[in-house]
């Protein structure tokens, strides 16, 4: 371990503490969004220094990309209304005391149990390992996401599709973008929006074998949706085929899993020969719906507070 | 059929139902919400039936079993479980059949319409596949994503209602995300400590470590502020009492049981090695604790659907009693037939609440003369519920405390056993204040009628509260088969 | 001292000021928002104790992304509940916080 | 040879009686009348092959299986068979009375339905084999009786139903305890003349002590012990059938019987004795006896003077318990019954008072003699036997009690015995001497009926419950009376005759 790469982590650790620290005791809302999403930029530099990347791509898009748009969206929505100013500075009082030093209790206890921790930990690395060849794929992430562990990937995206659902019951009513988009954002879109869905397409691909995959790509996906809704605005009813769309990735993983058991095997047991396609086969679906998951989010169900949906 | 297919179908049916539902839309989402109901409560009747007879099993999801893939396992303790969100879900179902379109006739002669209502049955099952998906893990993390299936859809589901409901379901989710936030950690410390996530290979490699007592802390910590025991109740009343009669429903008599099941998992077995006295005496006496607590303040409530929902906060702190009287035999059984039978009679409580709301209007406890003139069946069914959840015999109630109260004093802990005691009274109080009405003759004679389908279920459920008076033999021979433990 | 220890620990104090803005703060957004820092110290522990061993134990890092989407997902929820309450009570504070001070 | 039948249809009967009651319509008088009167009278004939096989020294009785460990037991004793038949008896009689006395009235499908109920219950407690069976049942009759006592709907009527629920409930939480320990303590045991208890000999004593008192106090709110009885006069807002059902048919009977079980068949008279619980016992009874003389002496509303008086008058069976002894055990289980018979004549006749002429006070009653003259004959059989004279029923109580204490050395029994009797007198004297002897003061406060006395189907069940009160006492000797069965029971307790 060499001393400059020690020092930029020291750095980059201190620096994440440092923001969380900051973004919870401003005062401006707006400002401390802003530096939750530096935040997540930063953090995805440390996914990276722990040789996580597929987190790293997770963060960066998912974590700092869209839930700060969401948060910033959902921080306009209630500057419209004034409420946002009730954000107070936090002051001392005995409550908060309290609960500091119990919170500081913790980390410190925290701390004692890192360092307490047996060394000579492998993890269940060597199992991967031994499992890889087996799993369809070659990057074991997406192997463990997908095969060894895609039981807790279809509850999460049934997750997903709960998170939609909730949105629509709110009748969350969406804002229109702050100004009549430009013409330098319709050019935008126009000019990103098919390299996004090559990027997407790619990284979903890439999953297979190099840091990506659905999560990844439908995030750079939903981003490009994003856009589009800023430049032109446009809803995502609770209509039939956008209900389709949004139950199809959740549909096709679990009827894969039903079928499998249904011939023999277990549920959700990929066999070894066709591990591969079923994972793409899967992911694909699964990145459709996600990434109309968070446009959906994002964008909420607009004209339909009557309750006029057409189903 | 194999133990494995009743178990796939008691997982899959539900999950499966909810996205059908989804993409249906609107005019057959019921229709698909009862067919799934159906399945989903006779697979895991089915799955009971088969634990009983063959025992328990594990279940390897994607044929690579633990530590790299999830098990699921199957004993006892979860087929219980799994039978009771199976049978009480049913009749949600069905209730919510008749609530639903009661609202729809209602809206229909205002001229508007039910707005976003149907989505209850995509959430509705959704929840019921996070409910069946949790009973069945074994592993750490699975257990972490059904929790936020549950949760989320719970929030959904309370979101319906609108109104004051929002703020509540809106608490209950920063509460619940807080609680799987310090749930997660403990995992990580787990899994940093023992490499797997499996409640059995840890069970087999647990030691004193201070990593494992934090972690044990920090789940119990999160697992208790999502079964909202005292004194981290206070989100529970709101979010039940103002939600959708169906919702309050599955959320009092279901949901709030998934923690306390966690619990057991976690203190009864995988952290039994730890020698964990202290900590099943304190959390008993947070359960002694909410058993009085919430039975005080059921008895100041002035609306029904608030009071019901303290009556949860106290009955949910019964359930906490099992663990310091868990060494002595026949306390198993009686806290998961006191489990069972809440489960019951809290539902057939929060639907004739809903019954109530539906001919009155409004379900101001003061104003509700004469209610079991005009409404006999769900008067019948109220205090069918009523017996069993001050522990009256003959009923489920009563046996599951009988199980306790002999426990408790086969052991000497006479404390207990008082609590246990002096709660039933409390319960009484609340319940019979409000069941003194249906004597008093009726103020209006009100022409709304509340739909049969509503007042025959919550009577069903009602009557299988009383009837689980007869289940402890049955129960006790299942979890000796099952091997719970 | 090496990378995981150091990123463990800064995770741990991340974790800790995140839970504890999450009990100080009235304003809901801001809770939204420290319960997403507390969940990243949770998610920055669980990568960094995985990178103990070399290659890094692959399974924590499927768990943090499973856990990223989940977050995303109930801070959508929490923030469309939000924005709602806002609409209806005109105050994004829960109602148990609005008389004080 | 076992037989489970008998006492499983004796349970069942009222209990799918009272289910089917209830889903029928208000209107359907005749349907339901005809399944009332079905019920009972089956149920009376139950009793006599029960009656007929024990004697021919059959054994009838069921169990069922709760729990590891834990029975429903039913079984067929004496001490069940005296209590059934009467139980039974007057059952018939009130369901009549009942029907003509709620000609009319509103809800009467859910009133019998939970007036059937309270007969199941009541055979269940009867026919326990167990004392945790006959805890299940003395709860269900807290539960099925309370909508009796709140039938009238009023505010009145449901402030007592309150106080009734406060005292039961309260009772049967202590109740629920004191079983449970015991069964922790001692195991499943089924009831066993000269009690199941003395094996533990000196051990657990301060415990079995404690546990007395909770059982007495549990199953002292029925029996309604000082200071446990204010429900009793409370309740008596409820109608007249359900009066008599508390007094004389279920409830106080089922505290009082209860209280035999408890001393005779879990401790044992001897084993109690030496404990030292059964004086202090005495003592209560005692004083309960007086107590309830005294307040009811001062009451002008009659039923309350009535219900003063079942508190006094219950105590003496509780006093014939505690007093050591087989003749003052006689006396205890004879008076079961023939308070029961006096106790239901008298509020029968209340009621037709009641009913006829709006008369509800005493001072009411002047010269209501000649207006109702078999009506207040009744009455006078009832308020004599209370007094104790013979040959009515009271007199073989009184006597059998007072011997036993002379037996047992107990002297100051008879003073309280002899103090009871004259303040009886003293309660009932001058409500016989108002109705016989003086003229009408004023008009009858609510006149609803002008011809002879009461209504026929009011009037009959009266005059037999009357006449069986005489019988009682003139022919207290015959086979298999009331008072051979007692004799039979005391026997067994004490291992020898009297």
């Amino acid at each position: 371990m060499s001393g400059d790469t020690l020092v930029l982590d020291l750095v980059l650790a201190g620096l994440l503490v440092f923001l969380a620290w900051r973004l919870l005791t401003l005062s401006d809302l707006f400002k401390a969004t802003v530096l939750f999403i530096v935040f997540g930029v930063l953090l995805s530099l440390a996914w990276v220094r722990l040789n996580a990347p597929d987190v790293a791509l997770a963060e960066a898009a998912i974590g700092a990309g869209v839930t700060g748009a969401l948060v910033l969206d959902a921080l306009r929505r209630l500057d419209a209304r004034g409420p946002a100013d009730e954000a107070q500075p936090l002051r001392l009082n005995l409550p908060r005391l309290v609960g500091a030093l119990l919170v500081m209790g913790l980390g410190a206890f925290l701390l004692w149990s890192v360092l307490s921790l047996p060394p000579g930990w492998r993890g269940l690395s060597s199992e991967t390992a031994a499992a890889m060849p087996r799993s369809g794929v070659v990057n074991p992430v997406t192997a463990s996401l997908l095969n060894f562990r895609g039981y807790d990937t279809l509850l999460e995206i049934a997750v997903l599709m709960l998170a939609v659902l909730g949105v629509w019951t709110l009748n969350a009513e969406p804002m229109p973008p702050a100004e009549p988009a430009g013409p330098i954002l319709d050019v935008l879109v126009k000019a990103l929006l098919p390299p996004m869905v090559v990027v997407a397409g790619y990284l979903l691909w890439a999953g297979g074998h190099a840091p990506g995959g659905a999560f990844q790509g439908a995030a750079v996906l939903a981003a490009g949706g994003i856009l589009l809704h800023l430049a032109r605005p446009f809803n995502v009813a609770n209509r039939g085929v956008v209900r389709l769309v949004i139950g199809f990735g959740f549909a096709v993983f679990l009827l894969v899993g039903l079928t499998l058991a249904t011939l023999g095997g277990r549920f959700l047991e990929l066999p070894e020969r066709h591990a591969g396609i079923l994972i793409l086969m899967i992911e694909t679906a699964a990145m459709i719906s996600i990434a109309l998951t968070f446009v959906v989010l994002f964008v909420g169900n607009a004209r339909d507070n009557a309750g006029r949906d057409t189903s | 059929m194999t133990q494995e297919s009743w178990m796939e179908g008691t997982l899959a049916a539900p999950l499966l139902g909810a996205v059908l539902a989804l993409i249906a839309g609107r005019s057959a989402a019921s229709a698909i919400g009862i067919l799934t109901a159906l399945v989903g409560s006779a697979a895991s009747i089915g799955l009971a039936f088969a634990v009983s007879r063959g025992g328990s099993f594990r279940y390897a999801v994607g044929g690579w079993g633990a530590p790299l893939g999830i098990d699921l396992r199957v004993d006892a303790l979860a087929a219980v479980m799994l039978a009771m969100t199976g049978v009480v879900g049913l009749c949600i179902s069905v209730y919510a059949v008749g609530y639903f379109r009661g609202k729809e006739a209602e809206a229909a002669s205002s001229r508007t319409n039910t707005g976003p209502a149907w989505l209850f049955w995509p959430m509705w099952l959704m929840l019921w596949g996070g409910m069946n998906a949790l009973y069945l893990s074994g592993d750490l993390f699975n257990i972490y994503v059904a929790l936020e299936v549950v949760g989320i859809s719970g929030i959904g589901l309370i979101a319906l209602a609108g109104g004051s409901a929002i703020a509540a379901a809106l608490r209950y989710l920063l509460l619940g995300l807080a609680g799987s936030l310090l749930y997660i950690v403990g995992v990580e410390l787990l899994y940093a400590g023992y490499a797997t996530l499996d409640l059995e290979q840890l069970r087999q490699r647990i030691d004193a470590q201070p990593s494992t007592w934090l972690a044990a802390a920090l789940m119990t910590a999160g697992l208790l502020a999502k079964s909202a025991l005292f004194p981290l109740h206070f989100w529970l009343p709101p979010a039940h009492g103002h939600a959708l009669a169906p919702v309050s429903a599955a959320l009092s008599a279901l949901v709030v049981k998934t923690g306390f099941y966690l619990l057991v998992r976690l203190w009864l077995d995988v952290f039994a090695a730890l020698g964990t006295e202290h900590v099943t005496t304190f959390l008993g006496a947070l359960g002694a604790a909410a058993v009085l607590w919430g039975g005080v303040q059921a008895l100041q409530q002035e609306r029904l659907k608030m009071m019901v929902a303290y009556s949860t906060v106290a009955q949910i702190g019964y359930l906490f009693m099992l663990f310091p009287l868990a060494s002595m035999s026949g306390s198993l059984t009686g806290a998961l037939l006191l489990a069972v039978s809440h489960a019951m009679s809290k539902a057939a409580l929060f639907m004739c609440a809903g019954s109530v709301l539906a001919v009155y209007g409004h379900d101001r406890i003061q104003s509700l003369q004469g209610f079991g003139a005009l409404m006999p069946m769900t008067a019948a069914a109220f205090a069918l519920s009523s017996i069993s959840l001050i522990g009256l015999p003959p009923s489920g109630g009563f046996a599951g405390k009988w199980m306790l109260l002999s426990a408790a004093l086969a052991g000497g802990a006479w404390w207990w056993a008082a609590i246990i005691v002096l709660g039933g009274l409390l319960t009484a109080a609340y319940l019979l204040r409000v069941l003194a009405f249906a004597f008093l003759e009726p103020v209006v004679a009100s022409s709304t009628r509340a739909p049969r389908a509503m007042e025959l279920t919550s009577l069903i459920l009602a009557g299988m509260a009383i009837a689980m008076n007869f289940a402890l033999l049955p129960l006790h021979d299942l979890l000796h088969a099952g091997g719970a433990r | 001292m090496t990378p995981p220890i150091i990123y463990a620990s800064a995770g741990a104090a991340v974790l800790c000021l995140g839970l504890f803005g999450f009990l100080a703060a009235r304003h809901v957004l801001r809770r939204i928002l420290a319960l997403n820092v507390m969940g990243s110290g949770v998610f920055m522990m669980l990568v960094a104790l995985a990178a103990r061993t070399d290659p890094p134990d692959p399974i924590p890092h499927a768990l943090v992304l499973t856990g990223i989407v989940v977050a995303v997902c109930v801070t959508a929820l929490a923030l469309a509940l939000l924005t709602r309450m806002c609409r209806d009570e005109g105050s994004a504070l829960l109602p148990e916080d609005r008389d004080i001070e | 040879m076992t037989d489970p039948w008998i006492p499983l249809v004796a349970v069942g009967l009222p209990f799918l009686t009272g289910i089917v009651i209830f889903m029928l319509d208000d209107r359907q008088v005749a349907l339901r009348s005809l399944l009332n009167l079905f019920g009972a009278f089956a149920k009376l004939v139950l009793v006599g092959v029960m009656l007929w096989g024990v004697v021919n020294g059959r054994d009838y009785g069921v169990r069922l299986a709760i729990a590891p460990g834990l029975d429903v037991a039913l079984h067929v004793d004496a001490l069940a068979l005296l209590f059934i038949t009467l139980s039974a008896v007057l059952w018939a009689l009130t369901t009549v009375y009942a029907i003509g006395y709620l000609e009319n009235a509103a809800h009467r499908s859910r009133f019998f339905g939970f007036f059937s109920l309270s007969i199941f219950a009541t055979t269940g407690i009867a026919l326990a084999g167990n004392l945790f069976t006959l805890f299940v049942f003395y709860e269900i009759l807290t539960l099925v009786t309370y909508p009796l006592v709140v039938h009238r709907g009023t505010q009145k009527a449901l402030a007592a139903g309150r106080v009734y629920l406060c005292y039961t409930l309260a009772g049967g939480a202590v109740l629920l305890l004191a079983v449970a320990w015991l069964h922790a303590l001692a195991g499943p045991r089924d009831f066993v003349a000269g009690g199941y208890l003395r094996e533990f000999g000196t051990d657990h004593q301060f415990t079995l002590i404690l546990l007395f008192g909770f059982l007495i106090a549990g199953f002292g709110v029925k029996a309604a012990l000082f200071p446990l009885h204010g429900w009793l006069p409370v309740a008596m807002v409820a109608p007249a059938p359900v009066s008599a059902l508390l007094h004389a048919v279920a409830v106080v009977k089922a505290g009082a019987f209860a209280i035999i079980r408890v001393v005779y068949d879990v401790f044992g008279v001897e084993f109690a004795q030496s404990l030292g619980v059964l004086g202090p016992l005495a003592l209560l009874a005692a004083f309960t006896i007086l107590y309830g003389s005294f307040r009811a002496l001062t009451e002008d509303e009659l039923k309350k003077r009535l219900a003063y008086s079942t508190v006094s008058q219950v105590s003496y069976i509780i006093l014939g318990v505690a007093v050591l002894g087989p003749l003052s055990t006689i006396g205890a289980l004879v008076h079961l019954v023939n308070q029961g018979l006096l106790k239901i004549t008298l509020f029968l006749t209340a009621g037709n008072l009641a009913e006829t002429l709006g008369v509800h006070h005493v001072h009411e009653m002047d010269g209501v003699g000649r207006r109702m003259p078999l009506t207040m004959t009744a009455f006078t059989v009832g308020a004599l036997g209370m007094i104790g004279v013979p040959p009515i029923a009271g007199f073989v109580t009184k006597f059998y009690l007072g011997s036993g204490a002379a037996q047992a050395g107990q002297w100051w029994v008879i003073v309280v015995l002899v103090a009871s009797s004259l303040l009886n007198a003293c309660y009932f004297l001058p409500i016989l001497y108002r109705a016989w002897f003086q003229p009408q003061s004023a008009p009858w406060p609510n006149e609803k009926r002008e011809g002879f006395d009461a209504k026929a189907v009011l009037l009959v069940p009266v005059l037999f419950s009357a006449a069986l009160a005489v019988g009682a006492g003139i022919f207290a000797n015959a086979p298999f009376g009331p008072l051979e069965w007692a004799k039979l029971i005391s026997s067994r307790e004490f291992g020898y005759g009297p």
